[in-house]
C-alpha cells in the first residue's frame, strides 16, 4: 500500500515537471508554430541565474540564497525575462518563415545560450543547496515521501490552477487561447499578434524557470545541459498531447512521466536498462494511433 | 541538449600550424591531446596541470637525457572525430609521449591516432580496461586505476570494516566507468562469505528523479547496510540528495568520480558517505608531500586541486620520465619495455605496477574518506586482497 | 465616396499567379457579390484585403487610407471585418468567447466590458440561438449555427464593412436563406456594406445588389445582379464558352 | 523516357560542379600533406554524405526527420561487426551469432553491406512511419532514433552498450571518402529526378493537388526514407573507420542537429544546398577557431576569447536564416555560369 502510494507520488511528482514543461513549449507552438527548441536552455539559464560567474569547481551562490518568496519570483523573472528577449531579439524576425528555418534557429538560439553559460561557469556542473529545508521526507498516510515531492506536485497544481484562470477568465488568456487555435482567424478579429506572442513567450520562460528551480532543489545541481532531458520529454508530450492543445499537453507530460515511472517498476533488473526504448515506442504507437494528438484542438493547421 | 560540445565539423586550427611537419627529434617533446574546450575539459585541465607541475620539476632539475622537456597542445573540442585530429596533431608535432584525455570514450580516437604512428599514449585518468592494451594497443597506458579496483575495495573494505552484509547495488548506465565500478564490486562481492545483495536497479545520469529507484530500495523489508552507488557527475549529486532525502539513511559506497568538496553544499550534513581516493585533497593525507603537492598546484593553478583526479597526472609524467631515464631513450619499445618492468613502483599516490598484459592498475592502495556531517576526511586505506584478473575485467 | 478601392492588385503564390491587376471600389452601403468559379481568385481577393496575403503589386485603400500590406489587426482595427471560408469558428471556446473575441479592438479602451455587453445583446437579439447556446462549445454547433456565430462574430468588432467568403458553403438552402435574410436585415439597421463572395450567382441575382464575375484572376463582368442574370455574356463568361 | 534523359541532360551540371568542388578540397588536402587537415577534409566528405542523405528524404518530402543519424548508427556498428576481428569481437561483444563473429570483411565491403542493412531498417520504420506527416512524423523519427539508441547502449552482448566498440580498421587515405561522397552527390541527384522524386518534390510543394493526380504520398515517402537511409548508413560506416571506435552517443542528438542545421543553413530543398551548407559552415567554424587560436596581425595577436567561437557559430547561422530564411541556396540550385538556375527536373512540373 505504502508502496503503491510512494509510486503513484513519483509518477505525479516526474509527470509535475514533464506537464509544466509541455506547457512552456505548447504555449508558444500555439501561437506562433515554433517548436521552441532554446527551452531546455532556458530552464538551465535561470537556475545559472542564481550563481555568480566563476569557472573554478564551488558555485558561488548569489540569488540562491535568498528566502524562497524572492528567490521564486526572482527566479521566474529571469526566465520570463530571456524568452522575452529571445523573442524580441531573434523569432520575432522569423513570423513568414517555415517551422523548419525557425526550429533551426531556436536550436541555434539554444546552442549560443549553452554556450556563453559554459563561457561564465565552465562545463562542470555546479552544485548548489536550493531551499535545502525541502530535502526531509514527511509522512503522508504510513509512506515517508520526500517533502519537496509533495511540494513539486502541490506546486504544479497550483500553477495549473493559476494559468487556467488566468487563460479563462481574462481577455489576455482569451485572445491567447484564440490564437492557440487559429491565429490568423484571431488577428482578423483584431487581436494584436505580438502582444499575444509576447505573452506566450513570458509564460512560457515563467514556466521554464519553474522547472529549473524544481529541478536543482531536487538535484542540488546546476549543469548547462539540465534542461536538455526535460525539453525532449516535454516536446514529446506537447505532440502526443494534441497540437496547440493545452489541456492536451499537461495530460500527455503526465502521462509520460507515468510511463517511466511505472515501467521503471514493473520491468525486471536485465529489462529496465531498455525503460527509454518502451517509452518511446509507446510514443509512436500513440502518434500512429492518433497522429493529430490525444486531445487535438479542432481548427489547428499543421504547417510543420 | 547533448553532453558533448556540438561543432563536430570542420578543420582544426592547428592541424594547418603543424602541417609543415616541424618534428624535432633532438628535442623531447610531450605532446597533450586533450580537452581545452566542452565537457571534458573540466576533467583534463586539472590532471594536465598537475602533469605540467611534474614536467616543470623534471626541467628544473636538468630535464630528461640532459634535455628540457618541451609540451605541445591540441584541443579535442570534447569531440571524438576532433581527437582523432588531435592526435593526429600532436604526432605531426613530433610528440614522444601523446597525452589523451581522461576519459575512454573521448580519450581513444586520439590514441589509436598515436598508435598508428608508434608513439607512446598515456591516458590521463582513464579508468577502464580498455585504456591501454586492450582498448588501443601494447603502446598505450593509463595513469589511473581501473573503476573495477574501486568497487572491489569498497566491498571489500566495508565488509571487513564495517561489518556490512547486505549490499544494494545501484548503476547509473551512462558510461562505462560507472559500469566498471559495479563490475568490480560484483567482482568481489562473492568472494565475501555471507555477504549477499539483496537488491539492485539501474538510472540514468540525466534522470530528472529516481524517485522509483528509491521507492524500490524502500520497499525492501529492511533497508541494506550499505549502497554500492556506480555513478559519476553530475548524476551523482542528485541520486545522493535524493537517496537522502527520502530517509535512506544506508553507507553509500562510491568511485572515485565523487571525490571533492565542491557540490556537499548540495546535500547539507552528509553522513555515511565513503569514498576511495588515490590521494587526499583535504590536507589530511598520510604522506605529507601530498600535502606539499597540493600547496604546488595552488601555487600553479591559483586554486586547491578540487578532486583526486589532479593526481593521476602527475603520475603520469612521473613514470614515463623514470622509464625514459631507465631506457635512456625515448624510442617507443625501449621506454614501453622499461615501463612493463615497474613492479609495485613507489609514486607520491601509492605504488604502480605495469605488466606486458596489462597497462593498468588492477590493484591499488585505496585512502578511504568518509564524508560525516558535511565534513570529508581520511579514515582509513584499503588495498585488495588481490589483483582482478585481466579476465574478469575482460568480461 | 469610395470606402474600399483596389487598384491594380495582383496576387502571387510562387510561380502561379492567382489575381492580375484587379481594379474596383465599393460604396458606403453597398453590397457588392464577387462570383466566379473555382480558382477564379475570389478568395485570394479577400484575403489581400484583409492583409491575410500581401498582394504582389498594386493598391488598397479602405476608408481613405492605404491598408496595402498592413497587418490584419490593423485593418480589422480599422472596420473591415472578414468572414473566411469555411467559416472558422474557435472550436474549444464558448460561443459566448467567440463573440467576446469581436470586441478585440476595444479591448484596451474604458469600459469596453459595457460596450461588450450592449453589443452582445445586440447579436443575440439578432441571433437568439446564439443565446441559448451561449455557454456551449462553438465546436458543437451546426454549420448554420456556426455561420450566424461568424457573422455575429464580425459584427461584435463594429465594422464598416464585412467580407463574408462563401456564406453558402456547405449549407441546406432553407439555412441559407435565413443567413441572407439576416444579412440584408443587419445592413439596413447598421448601413453595412456588405462584400460576398459566392461560387454560383444565383443567390446574388435572389439578393440583388452589385455583382461582379472573376475568372483566371481577372474581373470580367461588373454590373446589377439582376440585370446580369438575364444577359448572355454572363453565362459565356461564367462557363467560359466562346474563348479565344 | 527521353523526357527523363533531357532532365538528365538539364540539370547533370548541378552534381558535376558540386562533385568538382569535393575533388578540390581532396587534393589540397594532399597538396598541404598534413595528417590532421587531411583528417579534417575526410570529415567535411563524411558531414557531406550525412547531410546528401538527409537531403534525399527531408529535402523531397518537406518532412523534418530528427532520426535519420539512428540509421548511420546501425550502419557504423554493421561495419564494426563486418569488420573487426572475430577474436576481439569475441571478447566485446560475445553476442554476436556464430557467422557474423567469424566474417571479417575488407571495409569497402563493409561499408556496402552496412549501408543495405541501414536501408533494410529504414524501409521497416518507414512501413510504419510514413503514413504520418508534419511534426507528427518528426517526433516519430525522433523516438526513434532515441529507441535505436537506447537499445544499441545497453545491448551489451552485441553492441558491447555504451562502451566503445574497438578494433575497427582506421582508414586515413581520403579517396574512400571522397568517392563515398561523390556516389551520394549522384544518387541524390538520380532520385531528385527520377519520377518517385518528382512526384514527392511535387506532393512536398502542393499536397493536394499531388494527391489529387494520383501520387500516393506514403509511397513516394517511403522511397526516399529507404534511400537516404542507405545513404547514412554508409556514412556511419565509413565514420566508423575513419576513427577507429564507435559508440552509440556519437549518434545522438548533437550529430543529428549538426547535420540538421547544415541541411537548412545550406537550403532544405536543394542539392546544392546540403553540399554548400556542410562545406560553408565547416570553413566558417574553421576561420573561428583561427580566431580563437589568435591570428598574427602585423606584430599584435588579434584572438577571441575561448568558448566565443559555438556562441559566434550559432548567432551566424541565425543571421544566415534572417537574411536567407529559405536557406543560402533556397531552392535553386547550382549551375553553370550564365545558366539560369532551377531545381533539379522542375522545368516541367
Amino acid at each position: 500500500m505504502a508502496g503503491l502510494l510512494q509510486t503513484l507520488f513519483d509518477a505525479l511528482s516526474l509527470g509535475s515537471l514533464y506537464a509544466l514543461g509541455a506547457l512552456g513549449i505548447a504555449l508558444i507552438f500555439g501561437v506562433m508554430r515554433l517548436v521552441n527548441f532554446a527551452h531546455g536552455d532556458v530552464i538551465s539559464f535561470s537556475v545559472f541565474a542564481l550563481l555568480w560567474p566563476s569557472i573554478d569547481a564551488v558555485a558561488v551562490v548569489f540569488a540562491g540564497n535568498l528566502p524562497w518568496f524572492l528567490l521564486v519570483p526572482f527566479t521566474l523573472t529571469m526566465g520570463a525575462g530571456l524568452a522575452v528577449a529571445s523573442e524580441l531579439l531573434v523569432f520575432r524576425r522569423f513570423r513568414r518563415a517555415n517551422p523548419a528555418t525557425m526550429m533551426i534557429a531556436s536550436f541555434a538560439l539554444g546552442f549560443v545560450i549553452r554556450y556563453f553559460l559554459l563561457m561564465l561557469f565552465s562545463s562542470r556542473p555546479k552544485s548548489i543547496s536550493l531551499l535545502p529545508a525541502l530535502s526531509q521526507p514527511v509522512e503522508v498516510f504510513g509512506a515517508r515521501i520526500p517533502l519537496l515531492q509533495v511540494i513539486i506536485i502541490g506546486a504544479t497544481l497550483l500553477i495549473l490552477v493559476g494559468l487556467t484562470s488566468f487563460l479563462k477568465r481574462t481577455r489576455y488568456g482569451l485572445e491567447m487561447r484564440a490564437a492557440a487555435e487559429n491565429f490568423t482567424m484571431a488577428r482578423m478579429l483584431g487581436v494584436r499578434a505580438n502582444r499575444v506572442i509576447m505573452g506566450a513567450f513570458a509564460l512560457s520562460g515563467a514556466l521554464a524557470a519553474a522547472i529549473g528551480l524544481i529541478l536543482a532543489a531536487q538535484t542540488g545541481t546546476a549543469d548547462i545541459q539540465m534542461g536538455g532531458a526535460v525539453m525532449l520529454m516535454a516536446f514529446i508530450a506537447t505532440v502526443i498531447g494534441g497540437l496547440g492543445s493545452l489541456p492536451g499537453a499537461v495530460l500527455a507530460g503526465f502521462l509520460l512521466g507515468a510511463a517511466s515511472v511505472v515501467m521503471q517498476v514493473v520491468l525486471p533488473a536485465e529489462a529496465r536498462v531498455f525503460r527509454d526504448a518502451f517509452v518511446y515506442g509507446a510514443v509512436i504507437v500513440v502518434l500512429i494511433w492518433r497522429p493529430q494528438g490525444l486531445l487535438s484542438a479542432r481548427g489547428t493547421k499543421e504547417r510543420v | 541538449m547533448t553532453r558533448r560540445g556540438i561543432w563536430t565539423i570542420a578543420l582544426s586550427t592547428t592541424a594547418l600550424c603543424a602541417s609543415a611537419g616541424w618534428a624535432q627529434d633532438d628535442k623531447i617533446i610531450v605532446g597533450f591531446a586533450t580537452a581545452e574546450s566542452g565537457f571534458m575539459q573540466a576533467y583534463d585541465k586539472p590532471a594536465q596541470d598537475a602533469a605540467m607541475i611534474r614536467i616543470g620539476e623534471i626541467n628544473a632539475a636538468g630535464g630528461l637525457l640532459g634535455q628540457q622537456i618541451e609540451v605541445v597542445t591540441a584541443d579535442t573540442k570534447t569531440d571524438r572525430a576532433e581527437g582523432a585530429k588531435a592526435g593526429l596533431t600532436v604526432v605531426d608535432a613530433g610528440a614522444d609521449l601523446v597525452v589523451v584525455s581522461c576519459d575512454y570514450d573521448f580519450g581513444s580516437p586520439a590514441a589509436l591516432a598515436a598508435e598508428s604512428s608508434g608513439k607512446v599514449s598515456f591516458f590521463l585518468c582513464a579508468e577502464s580496461i580498455k585504456a591501454g592494451i586492450q582498448g588501443v594497443g601494447p603502446n598505450s597506458f593509463s595513469a589511473s586505476v581501473l573503476a573495477a579496483v574501486q568497487g572491489a575495495t569498497m566491498a571489500e573494505w566495508a565488509y571487513n570494516k564495517k561489518g556490512a552484509r547486505n549490499f544494494y547495488r545501484l548503476l547509473d548506465t551512462w558510461t562505462e566507468y560507472n559500469k566498471g565500478i559495479c563490475d568490480g564490486f560484483d567482482y568481489m562481492l562473492p568472494k565475501l562469505a555471507d555477504a549477499k545483495l539483496v537488491g539492485e536497479d539501474t538510472f540514468k545520469n540525466e534522470d530528472a528523479s529516481i524517485a522509483a529507484q528509491i521507492t524500490r530500495i524502500k520497499s525492501l523489508p529492511a533497508e541494506p547496510d550499505a549502497i554500492m552507488l556506480c555513478t559519476m557527475m553530475p548524476g551523482a549529486v542528485s541520486a545522493i540528495k535524493q537517496i537522502r532525502a527520502a530517509g535512506i539513511n544506508a553507507m553509500i559506497l562510491n568511485g572515485s568520480g565523487v571525490d571533492g568538496s565542491y557540490w556537499l553544499s548540495a546535500v547539507p550534513d552528509l553522513s555515511n558517505f565513503y569514498v576511495p581516493v588515490q590521494g587526499s585533497i583535504y590536507g589530511d593525507d598520510p604522506n605529507p608531500d601530498v600535502t606539499a603537492f597540493n600547496g604546488k598546484y595552488k601555487e600553479a593553478t591559483g586554486g586547491d586541486p578540487s578532486t583526486q583526479y589532479v593526481y593521476p597526472g602527475y603520475v603520469m609524467i612521473d613514470v614515463w620520465a623514470k622509464a625514459v631515464e631507465r631506457a635512456g631513450t625515448t624510442e617507443t619499445a625501449a621506454v614501453v619495455a622499461e615501463l612493463e618492468k615497474m613492479k609495485d613502483e613507489p609514486t607520491l599516490f601509492g605504488p604502480r605496477t605495469f605488466t606486458n598484459e596489462i597497462h593498468h592498475q588492477n590493484r591499488a592502495r585505496y585512502l578511504i574518506v568518509e564524508t560525516n556531517a558535511g565534513k570529508p576526511a581520511v579514515v582509513d586505506e584499503w588495498t585488495i586482497s588481490e589483483p582482478i584478473p585481466v579476465a574478469d575485467l575482460m568480461k | 465616396m469610395s470606402l474600399l478601392a483596389l487598384s491594380n492588385v495582383t496576387i502571387r503564390y510562387g510561380r502561379l499567379t492567382a489575381v492580375r491587376n484587379v481594379t474596383w471600389a465599393i460604396t458606403e452601403g453597398e453590397t457588392l457579390f464577387i462570383t466566379g468559379p473555382n480558382g477564379a481568385g475570389k478568395s485570394s481577393l479577400l484575403k489581400a484585403i484583409a492583409g491575410v496575403v500581401p498582394p504582389a503589386g498594386g493598391r488598397i485603400d479602405f476608408g481613405g487610407r492605404d491598408i496595402t500590406g498592413q497587418a490584419p489587426e490593423t485593418i480589422a482595427r480599422m472596420g473591415l471585418s472578414m468572414v473566411p471560408e469555411g467559416r472558422e469558428v474557435f472550436g474549444s471556446l464558448t460561443v459566448e468567447e467567440n463573440l467576446l473575441l469581436g470586441t478585440g479592438m476595444h479591448a484596451r479602451t474604458r469600459g469596453w466590458r459595457a460596450r461588450a455587453a450592449s453589443e452582445l445583446e445586440a447579436i443575440y437579439t439578432t441571433f437568439p440561438m446564439l443565446k441559448d447556446r451561449r455557454a456551449g462549445q462553438a465546436g458543437l454547433l451546426s454549420g448554420g449555427q456556426q455561420q450566424m456565430l461568424v457573422i455575429g462574430r464580425a459584427l461584435m468588432t463594429n465594422p464598416a464593412l464585412i467580407a463574408i467568403d462563401e456564406p453558402s458553403l456547405g449549407l441546406a438552402p432553407n439555412i441559407i436563406d435565413q443567413v441572407y435574410e439576416r444579412l440584408i436585415a443587419l445592413q439596413a439597421q447598421r448601413s453595412l456594406t456588405l462584400l460576398i463572395v459566392e461560387q454560383s450567382a444565383t443567390r446574388a441575382m435572389l439578393v440583388g445588389g452589385r455583382m461582379m464575375l472573376m475568372r483566371g484572376g481577372e474581373v470580367l463582368l461588373d454590373g446589377d445582379a439582376r440585370a446580369m442574370g438575364q444577359s448572355e455574356a454572363m453565362q459565356s463568361a461564367y462557363f467560359g464558352y466562346g474563348e479565344h | 523516357m527521353a523526357k527523363r534523359a533531357s532532365i538528365a541532360r538539364r540539370t547533370i551540371a548541378t552534381p558535376v560542379i558540386l562533385c568538382v568542388i569535393l575533388l578540390g578540397l581532396a587534393l589540397l588536402a594532399l597538396w598541404t600533406g598534413s595528417k590532421p587537415f587531411n583528417q579534417t577534409i575526410i570529415e567535411i566528405f563524411l558531414r557531406v554524405i550525412l547531410v546528401v542523405g538527409l537531403y534525399i528524404f527531408v529535402g523531397n518530402s518537406g518532412v523534418i526527420s530528427f532520426g535519420h543519424i539512428g540509421f548511420t548508427c546501425l550502419g557504423a556498428y554493421a561495419a564494426a561487426w563486418l569488420t573487426i576481428p572475430p577474436m576481439m569481437k569475441g571478447i566485446s561483444m560475445p553476442g554476436l551469432p556464430d557467422w557474423l563473429m567469424q566474417t571479417q570483411l575488407p571495409y569497402w565491403a563493409a561499408a556496402g553491406l552496412a549501408a543495405l542493412f541501414a536501408a533494410v531498417f529504414a524501409a521497416i520504420f518507414g512501413r510504419i512511419l510514413m503514413r504520418l506527416s508534419g511534426i507528427a512524423a518528426s517526433i516519430a523519427t525522433f523516438a526513434m532514433l532515441a529507441m535505436i539508441i537506447t537499445i544499441y547502449s545497453n545491448w551489451e552482448s552485441v553492441t558491447a552498450a555504451t562502451s566503445s566498440v574497438i578494433g575497427i580498421p582506421i582508414v586515413r587515405t581520403i579517396w574512400p571518402y571522397l568517392i563515398g561522397a561523390v556516389l551520394t552527390v549522384f544518387v541524390a541527384w538520380g532520385h531528385a529526378i527520377s519520377r518517385s522524386g518528382l512526384a514527392l518534390r511535387a506532393a512536398r510543394d502542393e499536397p493536394t493537388a499531388a494527391a489529387a493526380s494520383g501520387v500516393d504520398i506514403a509511397c513516394e515517402r517511403l522511397i526516399a526514407f529507404t534511400l537516404s537511409g542507405g545513404v547514412m548508413g554508409l556514412g556511419g560506416a565509413l565514420f566508423a573507420h575513419s576513427i577507429g571506435v564507435v559508440t552509440p552517443d556519437t549518434f545522438y542528438l548533437g550529430l543529428t542537429f549538426t547535420t540538421l542545421s547544415m541541411l537548412v543553413v545550406g537550403g532544405m530543398g536543394s542539392l546544392s544546398g546540403a553540399v554548400l551548407g556542410v562545406v560553408i559552415l565547416s570553413s566558417l567554424i574553421q576561420v573561428l577557431r583561427w580566431l580563437e587560436k589568435g591570428v598574427q596581425i602585423g606584430d599584435s595577436t588579434l584572438a577571441i576569447p575561448n568558448g566565443l567561437q559555438e556562441i559566434a557559430l550559432g548567432v551566424v547561422m541565425i543571421l544566415i536564416l534572417v537574411f536567407r530564411p529559405a536557406g543560402i541556396m533556397g531552392n535553386s540550385e547550382l549551375h553553370w555560369p550564365l545558366a539560369r538556375a532551377e531545381e533539379p527536373g522542375h522545368g516541367d512540373t
